[in-house]
């Protein structure tokens, strides 16, 4: 059924599109960063390249906040601290990679551990010598950090503002702890200079391309797993538990795990990403889990569309790309525009791009999909064409609150 | 249904489109003129410190221009703007190198914003002048490194307080932000202590964290560390933002000079334009230079720089300086070179020697660091330093540590035939690195 | 005060070996060559030296290299016991004392623009103006304002104004001589104030405890320093501990214990007062967010920067007042109280009309739009205000520290304290006793309701935003003065302010008030033995798990579940 | 009395929040495929009561069990579902996001965890207890509208069509008729008759003439506790019934 969904008309066409755009681009870009000369008008300079990379990595972060904030109304506030996990996790790998080629030549402990005095390896070090084990650890540290923190929170049923609250807490507790130089990750200037990984030269143009494509075919995935998960059975009750709450806990479903389910993923994607974003700018340190850092996120997703899949990926793209460009040419205005950019998304584009371009295009196809409905209501297996992006919030605020009035916080 | 296609595919190709065009629109390459670029943050927690800096690149390029560029063309400078983000100052210094083709970059305030560009300086080739004090531990063959080693600061600045003059200090506290730089220094100063014959009992390190504004606590503990019967004194290295309310909390709980100095190395003109300074009279900053030093080249420099920056309040400070004489070496190094290429600059600055503003002359040292005097400073009230002590010589700066036990074999001389960052004395290799 | 002297003179005793046994440190070779030289000199000129001998002592001045010579010249001054000569070794102290390169005469000076005015050192006569170049500042340090200090204690001992003789006291008992015992037994004879008494007497057993004296009177010397209890007796009897033996020793040893044993309680009740004080300054920069965020339900992310204003407020303020008012300058804050309040008000007022307004009963949008303010007001105040921190002063009212018992209590925390519970109670009052509170409080508990009984709901909304925003900006003027005013000035304290109200319980001021002291009070517990930064994770680890446990706060109202 | 062969037994269950005592002492006990009606002024504690059932709220003191034998304060809301209790709130709650299709589907009897859901597919035995429930709750023509664009009245029927394709043994139902027109309260009735035939059933409302037409045995409670029990006709006779109720 997936793979008839998956080649089926209607909204999930867009993710097939964007799912081959992304292929596409895993391919095309190494191609024409590597073979083709600098002198030739389709040469793509390294540093796009690196650049591209990265605005892929902020892509699946965004696409990570928004599995839960856009289809489970969990406005998390710290996803920051699960991708800059997931980074110290390959940092960490990239530094046992350097080996004896620190400044100070010894082959086991990393340069930071020498000037500090560490005897021996701290045992939280140990087996992230193995690319398989820190590509686990990848997986495992936020994931298990998600798990426990979500098993707490959803169990207690914190929600809304108060979620959002603790969320920043914890990563603003985790960035202090992360700050300590007694807690072996190297401190404030975090885990770099690095050398090799998986036995390639992290600079060459080589490595980049493929960390460029190997962000790129994760995006697709991760693209295509979130679809199939909003798709399934699973994907309509989390829709549900953020819609009603209580109407599920009512009809038997278990909403904490429901939310602590997809918390868990969320979280997992959002350390692929910062796993995949490390080597590419070849630096981490504890200024990631800075909580404006993971404000930002949510930015990049309600600038392309919450509650979508291809929204979040377009606002982190366009967003970055904004930064960078405002960043190099008028710097002073960088924080007036990213600042105005949340007030004008929140007051006028609350369904971000895709959702101003849905209902702009709604209007017209309305008629049609009416029609098309009545035809194929009868075939469950067909998807009717929706008359709006079926999992999109249909308007603004509508799994927020009932009333659109100041209501005394819970 | 194809309007879905048109949307996906007009979307993504004008995001991306967009972000490839905003990256590169601009790159239109003037032969007529040497860029160069200046990577300081303008936005975000750094900004308090690192926009004079800007500023202070700007009024030097300027006064370059005026005096007729360099090899024949006028320099002009690319200014962006990192926004005290780590990973971003990587990016800049890529976007910087590759798309705006500059021949030199002047940049970075924190270590770990330097750390983050170093990759992007070795694998691009170019060179970044590092203005500021840090903890050493490092040589790059593309970096020159104009601030002060810990050599140039923190032990002259110890020397002076266990010297007569200084108070004959037997008790130390190491106060600090929880960062590289405290903790290197802080190692550094209590092996330092101890080869003195100070006794462990006598030194208290205590770190705190970036930013903390309540000292309550920490300042009390000082003084019940200051009444052992022993003379006392603090040497801070909190950083920036911290400083203000740890100063105003010692003043207010009367703590004063006298009896407890606090020798400060990250305490400058720029931080003390932010209190006041009457109950801190007395508490005193090691740097390389102090805006009240009388020399005619300071007077100069610090009235180009109020006219330049049209605010007769501004102060000028260390870091400035360390920019001053990097930019002076840089453009003896090119004329000597006769070329911008960084290659022959990075070959050409060995021994290039500059006047600073202190009254003497700075000279590039084959470590890539630069031979400076040290100056310790009291606080006066008028918010200025006043100078109490100064080495009687040029210092020159040592990477590697000769009171830290793994880089005392540590060496670094960037001329050939050694050409390396972290020679070992004790096994006759290159640690591994920059043999190239 | 020359019959002082004279008495002085006929108490002196030469140091002896003893005295220099184990001393042998520069700072004690500079007082005893000094002490020795004002002695001697006292002995000399019974009635002070004349004006002329002192213009000759100062004018050296003028030739001293380096600071140790300089100090020798203090000494030499200050040997002469002439009264006259506190005002040249004061003006020294704190810098004003000049050399002008024509003449190598010596003047008083005070600086005006670019040149300083200049005076006689020993008269204060005004002897005209010279730029500052023609004139050489004698530079001072540490060690030499010290050594002015001991010898200035000596001298006003005999001081008409109280407070001046218990400064002399005080520097004495920290730099204990023998040389002093005499002095000091004149003016304990001649003391009238009890508490002055005290302390002249604590300082003459310190001096006794450097002397030879028999061993019988250095333990009651030690048994009377031990009375005294604070830091400073410590210290002494930590180095008298070190320097002698037998009883004196052992009667050191257990003074020092007892001493301790009493501060480790009273440094119990410093931590709780370290604690209330963070408590105040977190009940400051909360309680504007326990109104926007616990009545409204308005998740005011540029709370924060509303703080900010305040303390940019104070800063104009003040510059206006340097610059026009300067005697109005201890009121700097009280006249900045209004102004901060009506440009947070204001500000919040624009931003409530102009963004939240729109955005109700949807908080995390709320919360995104603020966040979007604040960076643009931060950026804003950074642009016009420029990066860096700007200076905002204490008044004279709000610097220093006092002691109750051993608890040393500065006076900034204290205001900020007062501050704190003053405008709680003011809110409290509002709230609770008039009609806009109660207002306030009709359209919370039921909007329809206060609606068609013809409250203005919209209004009421605006004006409690533009209250909760100027309070504020009025704690905004309290961190001024404890804190960089800088453009992230607010950024330190939205968390933290969130965290009080959260763990407080939202909708209750009382919540806020418990909440800020207690957790300030955890925190400062936990930072002696986990440090700031451990300290501080383990309060957010805390405040999470608190959470999980009563997800509604502290003081949470119960109720039937509102939902279905 | 005997526990055995209720389907909810309420003993000596009281709760109060911050001083108000919402419930006081209320014992109700509700025979196996019974249908009741509870009527009461607001703030009797009906809706408390149904709170207490679902396991939403914990009683401070009191027994409440289930079929006889299960004691329902010691679980939680989702298990209490599971074990067969559904409930309608007062106020329709429907996922309006979801197609009426989708609601149903969600409601359905059957594994209620997180990895069957996201691995499930649609059985044809699911479409045809989909198809039924549509037909009783007279919605077939709305399979895939989304909820949100439904009528009041259509609301309150998904949801009830929402709690039988829960299957559950005991349906509380809040106020079900509260703002339809005449034509569907009488529909309603007559769904909720149908649907008692094989189920327990609470019914919570205040319309007199819905209540009638039920024609089932009627509970008064106010301030807490039952004030009068018995057909409609000898509770609307009781004195202190018409006192704090109906009015005279």
């Amino acid at each position: 059924m997936i793979t008839g969904r998956f080649f089926a008309a209607g909204a999930d066409r867009r993710i097939a599109i964007t799912i081959f755009i992304l292929l596409a681009v895993a391919v095309i870009v190494p191609l024409l960063n590597l073979a083709v000369s600098p002198a030739n008008a389709f040469y793509v300079p390294s540093y796009i390249v690196a650049l591209t990379g990265k605005y892929l990595c902020y892509a699946l972060l965004a696409l990570a906040l928004d599995l839960v904030w856009g289809y489970c109304g969990i406005l998390s506030l710290g996803h920051g601290a699960f991708f800059a996990l997931g980074g110290y996790a390959m940092g960490m790998y990239l530094m046992r990679q350097i080996g004896s080629r620190g400044v100070y030549g010894n082959p086991i402990l990393p340069d930071f551990m020498v000037f500090l005095n560490y005897k021996e390896l701290p045992w939280f070090w140990y087996g992230f010598d193995h690319f398989w084990f820190a590509g686990l650890m990848v997986l495992a540290v936020p994931g298990l950090l998600a798990f426990v923190f979500g098993w707490f929170a959803f169990r207690s049923r914190v929600t809304g503002v108060y979620l959002s609250i603790i969320t920043q807490a914890m990563t603003y507790a985790l960035l202090l702890a992360f700050f300590r130089n007694d807690m072996g990750f190297g401190g404030n200037n975090g885990l770099t200079d690095f050398k090799d990984i998986l036995g390639f030269n992290v600079q060459a143009d080589a490595t980049r391309s493929a960390l460029f494509a190997a962000s790129a075919v994760t995006l697709a995935v991760a693209v295509f797993v979130t679809w199939a998960i909003v798709g399934s059975k699973y994907g309509k009750l989390l829709m549900a538990v953020r819609d009603a709450e209580s109407r599920t806990r009512f009809l038997g479903w278990r909403a904490e795990n429901v939310k602590l389910f997809a918390f868990t993923v969320s979280a997992v994607m959002a350390g692929i990403a910062g796993a995949l974003y490390v080597p590419q700018v070849g630096i981490i340190n504890p200024g990631e889990f800075e909580p404006a850092n993971s404000i930002e996120v949510v930015v990049w997703a309600a600038v392309g569309g919450r509650g979508t899949i291809v929204g979040p990926i377009i606002g982190a793209l366009l967003v970055n790309a904004g930064k960078s460009w405002f960043t190099g040419v008028l710097p002073e205005f960088w924080l007036f525009a990213l600042g105005g950019l949340f007030v004008a998304v929140t007051l006028l584009l609350p369904k971000g791009i895709i959702g101003m371009w849905d209902s702009w295009r709604g209007n017209a196809r309305a008629l049609r999909a009416a029609s098309i409905a009545e035809e194929a209501g009868a075939d469950p297996d067909v998807q009717p064409p929706a008359k709006i992006v079926r999992s999109a919030a249909r308007k603004p605020g509508d799994w927020s609150a009932s009333s659109p009035e100041p209501q005394p916080a819970e | 249904m194809r309007g879905n296609f048109s949307t996906i595919t007009r979307m993504f190709s004008a995001s991306v489109v967009a972000a490839g065009l905003l990256m590169s629109a601009p790159a239109k390459a003037a032969d007529d003129t040497i860029k160069v670029g200046i990577l300081h943050s303008l936005s975000g927690t750094m900004a308090i410190s690192e926009t004079t800096l800007k500023d202070a690149m700007l009024m030097l390029i300027d006064e370059q221009n005026a005096k007729g560029g360099l090899l024949g063309k006028k320099l002009e400078a690319v200014v962006v703007d990192p926004a005290s983000n780590w990973p971003l100052f990587a990016e800049k210094a890529r976007e910087l190198i590759s798309k705006d083709k500059v021949a030199a970059v002047f940049g970075c305030w924190t270590s770990v914003s330097r750390k983050s560009v170093l990759p992007v300086f070795s694998e691009l080739d170019n060179i970044l002048f590092y203005p500021v004090q840090y903890e050493g531990e490092e040589s790059e063959r593309n970096v020159f490194y104009t601030g002060a080693a810990p050599n140039q600061q923190a032990i002259p600045a110890v020397d002076y307080l266990m010297s007569e003059d200084g108070g004959s200090v037997k008790r130390w506290v190491l106060e600090g932000t929880d960062y590289v730089y405290p903790r290197t220094t802080n190692k550094i100063l209590e092996a330092y202590l101890k080869a003195k014959g100070v006794a462990a009992e006598d030194i208290m390190v205590n770190y705190t964290p970036f930013g903390f504004s309540d000292w309550q606590t920490e300042v009390s503990a000082i003084k019940k560390f200051g009444s052992a019967g022993k003379k006392t004194a603090v040497v801070s290295t909190v950083n920036g933002d911290a400083n203000v309310p740890f100063y105003k909390e010692l003043g207010n709980q009367g703590i004063k000079a006298e009896d407890i100095p606090v020798m400060a190395f990250s305490v400058g003109e720029e931080e003390l334009a932010g209190l006041d300074t009457a109950p801190l009279v007395g508490h005193l900053a090691a740097w390389n230079y102090f805006e009240s030093v009388d020399t005619p080249e300071n007077k100069k420099f610090i009235a180009d720089w109020h006219k330049f920056i049209k605010n007769d309040k501004r102060t000028t400070n260390d870091p400035m300086e360390a920019h001053y004489i990097g930019f002076n070496m840089w453009v003896k190094a090119v004329e000597k070179a006769g070329t911008t290429d960084p290659d022959k600059v990075i070959d050409a600055m060995i021994g290039v020697s500059v006047p600073n503003l202190t009254g003497g002359y700075s000279t590039m040292m084959p470590n890539h660091h630069i031979t400076k005097p040290v100056l310790i400073g009291e606080i006066q009230a008028d918010g200025q330093f006043e100078t109490v002590s100064r080495t009687p010589g040029l210092v020159m700066g040592d990477e590697w540590s000769d009171y830290l036990p793994d880089s005392k074999d540590l060496i670094s001389d960037w001329r050939a035939p050694l050409s390396c960052g972290n020679f070992n004395v004790a096994t006759g290799k290159c640690g591994g690195k920059g043999t190239n | 005060m020359t019959a002082r002297v004279r008495t002085a003179s006929s108490a002196v005793r030469t140091p002896n070996s003893t005295f220099f046994k184990g001393h042998l440190e520069p700072m004690n070779l500079f007082r005893a060559i000094g002490l020795t030289l004002l002695f001697l000199l006292a002995t000399l000129s019974s009635s002070g030296a004349s004006e002329a001998d002192l213009r000759g002592i100062i004018a050296k001045f003028a030739t001293a290299k380096g600071f140790s010579e300089i100090g020798a010249v203090v000494h030499e001054l200050a040997a002469t016991g002439d009264p006259a000569v506190e005002r040249p070794l004061a003006a020294l102290a704190d810098g004003n004392l000049y050399v002008r390169k024509a003449d190598s005469l010596v003047f008083a000076g005070k600086e005006a623009g670019e040149s300083v005015q200049l005076s006689n050192p020993l008269s204060g006569e005004a002897s005209g103006e010279a730029a500052k170049d023609d004139i050489t500042k004698i530079k001072v340090n540490n060690t030499l304002r010290r050594v002015i200090r001991d010898a200035l204690g000596t001298l006003t001992l005999g001081a008409k104004d109280p407070a001046v003789r218990i400064a002399a006291a005080d520097t004495m008992f920290k730099t204990p001589d023998a040389a002093n015992i005499g002095p000091l037994d004149t003016a304990i004879a001649s003391e009238s104030v009890a508490s002055v008494k005290a302390l002249l007497e604590q300082a003459r057993a310190a001096s006794v405890l450097v002397s030879d004296q028999p061993e019988a009177d250095k333990l009651a010397a030690i048994a009377l320093i031990g009375a005294r209890g604070d830091r400073d007796a410590v210290s002494l009897l930590t180095s008298v501990e070190a320097n002698s033996t037998d009883a004196v020793k052992e009667a050191a040893t257990a003074a020092i214990a007892n001493i301790n044993s009493t501060l480790a309680f009273w440094d119990a009740g410093q931590n709780i007062w370290y604690g209330i004080s963070l408590g105040s300054v977190l009940l400051l920069a909360a309680i504007g967010l326990a109104i926007t965020f616990g009545v409204m339900g308005v998740i005011n992310m540029a709370h924060g920067e509303m703080v900010m204003l305040g303390a940019y407020t104070t800063f104009v303020v003040q510059q206006v007042i340097r610059t026009s008012f300067p005697d109005l300058f201890d009121w700097s804050l009280v006249i900045a109280l209004p102004l901060a309040f009506l440009v947070s008000a204001l500000v919040g007022l624009i931003i409530e009309r102009g963004v939240i307004r729109f955005l109700y009963g949807r908080p995390l949008e709320t919360l995104l739009a603020t966040w979007g303010v604040s960076l643009i007001l931060q950026q804003a105040v950074r642009s016009i205000f420029g990066p860096t921190n700007q200076e905002v002063g204490n008044p004279s009212w709000m610097s220093g520290s006092f002691n109750v018992g051993q608890l040393a209590i500065t006076w900034n925390r204290l205001w900020i304290l007062v501050f704190a519970l003053t405008v709680f109670a003011v809110l409290l009052y509002v709230m609770k006793r008039t009609p806009w509170g109660l207002q306030m409080r009709a359209v919370t508990a039921n909007r329809r309701m206060a609606a068609s009984m013809g409250i203005r709901t919209p209004w009421v909304d605006a004006l409690t935003f533009a209250l909760g925003s100027g309070i504020a900006g009025i704690a905004g003027v309290a961190l001024s003065q404890i804190d960089n005013v800088s453009p992230n000035l607010g950024r330190g304290y939205i968390i933290d302010s969130f965290m009080v109200v959260v763990f407080g319980g939202v909708g209750n001021l009382w919540g806020t008030l418990v909440g800020a002291f207690s957790l300030g009070i955890v925190n400062k517990f936990l930072e002696p033995y986990a440090g700031a930064v451990l300290g501080k994770i383990v309060v957010l680890v805390l405040i999470i798990l608190f959470i999980q446990k009563r997800p509604r706060g502290l003081f949470a109202l119960k109720g039937r579940a509102v939902e279905a | 009395m005997s526990k055995s062969n209720t389907i909810l037994y309420l003993d000596g269950v009281s709760v109060s929040f911050d001083g108000f005592r919402a419930i006081n002492n209320l014992s109700l006990v509700l025979d196996k495929g019974e249908m009741r009606a509870i009527i009461g002024p607001n703030g009797a504690g009906k809706t408390t009561m149904m709170d207490i059932v679902t396991g939403k709220t914990r009683p401070d003191e009191g027994e409440v069990f289930f079929d006889g034998q299960v004691d329902l304060t010691k679980h939680d809301e989702a298990e209490i579902a599971m074990m067969g209790i559904g409930r309608k709130f007062q106020k329709p709650t429907v996922f309006e996001s979801h197609t009426i299709e989708e609601n149903l589907m969600l409601a359905l009897k059957g594994p209620r965890s997180i990895f069957p859901a996201l691995f499930h597919r649609r059985s044809a035995a699911e479409m045809r207890q989909i198809d039924d429930i549509l037909g009783i709750i007279r919605l077939g023509d709305k399979r895939n509208e989304f909820a949100a664009n439904l009528s009041h009245g259509q609301k309150q029927w998904l949801e009830i069509g929402m709690l039988l394709a829960q299957d559950p043994k005991l349906l509380l139902v809040d106020e079900p008729v509260a703002g339809m027109t005449d034509a569907e309260t009488e529909e309603t009735a007559r769904l909720l008759k149908d649907i008692a035939r094989d189920h327990s059933v609470i019914v919570v409302e205040h319309d007199m003439h819905f209540v009638r037409e039920l024609g089932v045995k009627v509970t008064c409670l106010h301030e807490g506790s039952v004030l009068s029990e018995g057909t409609l006709d000898f509770v609307s006779a009781d004195e202190r019934v018409v006192e704090v109720y109906l009015g005279r």
